[in-house]
């Protein structure tokens, strides 16, 4: 039984129509951006070709039509992350834009000479870099949570780590290395209880694990869109509104003030006063289209759907001698994001290779050195999959990769 | 519809080129500052207020049609009643123009804000219209608590 | 004779075919925002359809398209401002944003107590709260350049403003408010002379007049792409590469890094340093193709045109008993931005019944509430102009104009 | 054209499989690192320089076939060679790969590195191939930076 129509789904994808290198396109690199469907590429032209305009202050209609498509997006997002209030969604460039707000504006009104923010040991350079340079700045220290052999949080690590010295706890939702869902709830209770706050990179989550901010019971939790099939150029900071509230601007300029003069400025209201110049809002409004159209399959269905192409996907790569995957084996606490090593062929060229089949992959650090040094690696090849892939893509992969190995000379078999 | 039915009703208008109650007052007992950050538009109000009543309210306002007109009906509706029946009409109104699009039927001496429904109709405008309210309600708390001051 | 064929231009926007209110649009409210031919919405559909990937890191097909796409749109606007070098352009989200940047990268680490930072009177906000902010934070000064009757900067006041306590001049290159030309290059000389920087906030000169940053001889200068054609999300800063070199990054995360360590970052080189995460891909790409349409029609044609509806504009405006326009009278001076009050009908009122005859202006303090306490105004309502716009046009501007002040009961001749 | 004749041909597949000078120096002169923030791959190049010339070259490194293949082309095209002559095998070699899209043909003993033209198609992997020549270029100023402060 499927829980959507497979097929219809990439019908709605005009991009999986196109070939490369003379193949269908297999496109496994869905961790680093989303394709989008057509009703999102519609909502930017018709946006462009019938009510373009500069948003908030303006009285004609096209101003109006457009400030309204575009906080209705606010609504959508809200609702999606089951969110309690609207001005505490604010819009960013991408989810590394938004952890640097929070890093700025709460980070260096809060941290102080000897606190501790506590990391993950798998989180992606956005939310680490951040908090590295705050954390130099103030004085402070970055403490790491430990993974498991199997790429898992430690619960008993973190309880020893999280403690009195604690203000800030910042972590992934899922790794979009290991694919490792993180049990945010649990940290949470441990950072709460220490009296930290808890932010959360939904970069990968959010895409692909239906996502309640009460549920996940965190301060602040950060996406972006591109990967969860809108536009490019649209991140999402959410936060508690309390915090919001107390927090100076980050940006300043045109629209998130309140009154101006030459020596002094009150700012605006939420969620404006984080939201400096001119927005992205044709992107903002396509984002909706996407949020609408994840909503029409059902976030419970697009995650059953890559719990099936992931556990075939595991399956089928221990036929392989010599490949070696990492994260947790088992599909139910992982994301559909696979990151290995094959037959001491390196990652890019197991990327070039898989690429002359149509197949497209992500070889490299992906934003996480860190976690490479712990992995003792340069890097690893990496398929991340999405609603639109398939089992019959998978077996595409698997071919290739067998193909990868005869034309570096059979490395596996030297 | 068009624009004069809508928006700038004669009532509108008659008020916008004859506002009410404008002007400081000397002696207020409450003086609050309101500000539209969207345009920009101010309004300074100022109430006497004597044993919760409003006994004299004035404004200084500069604004568009819409913002001037109501703040000139809220002047006529709320002068002389008591901090409670004020915030009730307030209540009413704000609810009139936020509220879906029914038309509200008000009370009759409420009438002349029956002319700002046109408003609705221009989502921009709503936030003009409202803008001498809520600078009312502020002043109302304001007054509160003062008055709580002087008691203990 | 015209310096491009109108009638075709008008064609490539889609937009302009669009009826507001049962009559055709008349679109003048281009300092907000501009409108998109067809060759950019064209562009974004195209990269989502074909080539959507993430950048820089890939080696797949598709990421190697988009990488080369984007990165040549950073050549186009490198040409296009006539800069010696390319690892100085740095794409941000807007003019704002990159006003920023540089507020926070280089001002945190060179303004010092006491050092001056002179602005003009008819900043816009964007390019005023931030140096407010930093100002107030590291006891720094602002100083203002003030502006003759006619809304021109007063040079002899300038020298005298400028001097041994100055760090830097952050100017418009042409008002938002008034239309008026900045002498940039004479500020340069002033600014250079007592050893200050010079910032030029080109959200309105660049997308219409021939910029060369060399000419200008500014230090850093910002802008826009959505005011010029381009898409919603996009900006520009461009600085002196020995600057940027020596500035510290501003946001961190992802692609801006060189290695990462669990302790320590070494970051990447220009103009990666400061593009911190997943780019607005797609609108850059698309920006190009502004670039493009700009570089066809010429910048100087662009101007002519704007100088012609310009002068007929401001001398059709006289024909209106109590029609109060700002800034200076010749349009050789100035740009296509006319503001004025007219007849005691407040801004807002002009621009709800303009819009009744489908005639889109703007009312309000246009993000500079400063100028309008100079002014005594609480708003202006303005026209602006782009490419597109024709004198007809501007004959249906004046004529709903009567018909504002016959609504609004004859303001003009009570 | 296939990848096998375009990135895979033999020579590179040789000299991935069999790269030569592999490992540390201990009398080097210089130890310089290079990387390629891209994506991670890192060399160690370590340089003996007798009176301006290079008498031993080793590498560490940890890369991709094109990026381990250069490396050890270039450590046998620069071995024994003076430190001008290196230079300019590197500036012959970075035209190759960044010059328009003709054949170049290099001098016989440099054959070897005409195999790597093929990557010059891959414009993401022209970087693997640059890596150790850049780092080579480094570690060459760094060499007689050195030089200089000794003659001080
Ligand atoms: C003179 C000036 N500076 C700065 C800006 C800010 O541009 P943006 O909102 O695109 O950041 C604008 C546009 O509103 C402007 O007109
Ligand atoms: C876990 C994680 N965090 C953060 C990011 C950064 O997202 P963006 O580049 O959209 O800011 C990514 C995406 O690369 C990610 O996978």
């Amino acid at each position: 039984m499927k829980a959507f129509d497979l097929e219809q789904v990439r019908k709605d994808f005009p991009i999986l129509s196109r070939a490369v290198n003379g193949k269908p396109l297999v496109y496994l690199d869905n961790a680093a951006t989303a394709q989008k469907p057509a009703c999102v590429i519609q909502a930017l032209t018709n946006y462009y070709e019938h009510y373009n305009a500069n948003i908030h202050r303006g009285i004609h209609t096209l101003s109006e039509e457009a400030t309204s498509a575009y906080e209705a997006v606010r609504e959508s997002i809200r609702d999606f992350i089951a969110a309690p209030c609207l001005r505490s969604v604010i819009f960013t460039r991408n989810a590394t834009e938004a952890v640097n707000l929070v890093a700025h504006s709460w980070g260096r009104t809060n941290i102080l000479p000897g606190d501790e923010i506590v990391l993950s040991a798998m989180e992606h350079h956005s939310n680490l870099v951040p908090w590295q340079l705050l954390a130099s700045e103030r004085g402070a220290k970055l403490v790491y949570l430990e993974l498991t052999e199997s790429g898992e949080i430690d619960l008993q690590q973190a309880a020893s780590v999280i403690g009195a010295r604690t203000k800030l706890v910042a972590v992934t939702m899922m790794s979009n290395v290991l694919g490792t869902i993180v049990p945010v709830a649990e940290l949470a209770k441990l950072a709460h209880a220490a009296g930290a706050l808890v932010l959360v990179d939904g970069a990968q989550g959010v895409p692909h694990l239906k996502t309640s901010v009460t549920e996940l019971d965190c301060d602040f939790l950060v996406f972006s869109l591109h990967k969860m099939l809108g536009p490019t150029g649209v991140g999402v900071l959410w936060g508690r509104p309390e915090l919001l509230e107390a927090m100076p601007p980050f940006l300043s300029g045109g629209d998130m003030i309140g009154s101006v003069w030459r020596d002094r400025v009150k700012f605006n209201e939420l969620p404006y006063k984080f939201e400096a110049g001119t927005p992205n809002i044709a992107d903002v409004i396509a984002s909706g289209a996407a949020i609408d159209y994840l909503n029409r399959l059902g976030m419970d269905n697009v995650r059953a759907h890559e719990i099936e192409l992931t556990k075939y996907a595991l399956n089928r790569m221990k036929e392989l001698d010599d490949a070696l995957v990492y994260g947790p084996l088992d599909a139910n606490k992982r994301g559909g994001v696979i990151s290995f090593n094959f037959a001491d062929v390196h990652p890019h060229d197991i990327g070039q290779i898989l690429n002359e089949s149509g197949i497209a992959i992500r070889a490299g650090h992906h934003c996480c050195q860190p976690l490479m040094r712990d992995l003792k690696v340069a890097g690893t090849a990496r398929a991340s999959f999405y609603i639109y892939n398939t089992k019959d893509e998978i077996d595409q992969f698997l071919e290739a990769l067998q193909e990868a190995d005869k034309v570096m000379g059979h490395v596996a078999c030297r | 519809m068009s624009l004069a039915d809508d928006l700038y009703r004669e009532t509108i208008l008659d008020h916008y080129h004859h506002p009410r109650n404008q002007g400081a007052l000397e002696d207020a007992t409450v003086k609050t500052e309101g500000v539209n950050p969207l345009c920009g538009d101010e309004v300074t109000l100022y109430l006497k207020v004597d044993s919760d009543a409003i006994s004299d309210i004035k404004l200084e306002a500069h604004g568009c049609s819409i913002n001037m007109a109501s703040g000139s009906m809220m002047s006529e509706a709320v002068l002389g009643q008591s901090l409670e029946q004020a915030m009730s009409v307030a209540g009413v109104f704000k609810n009139m123009m936020l509220g879906g699009s029914q038309e509200t039927a008000l009370p009759e001496e409420l009438e002349d804000l029956e002319a700002l429904q046109g408003v609705r109709k221009y989502p921009v405008r709503i936030k003009c219209a409202l803008l001498p309210w809520n600078t009312l309600l502020e002043a109302i708390e304001t007054s509160r608590a003062k008055g709580e001051d002087h008691q203990e």
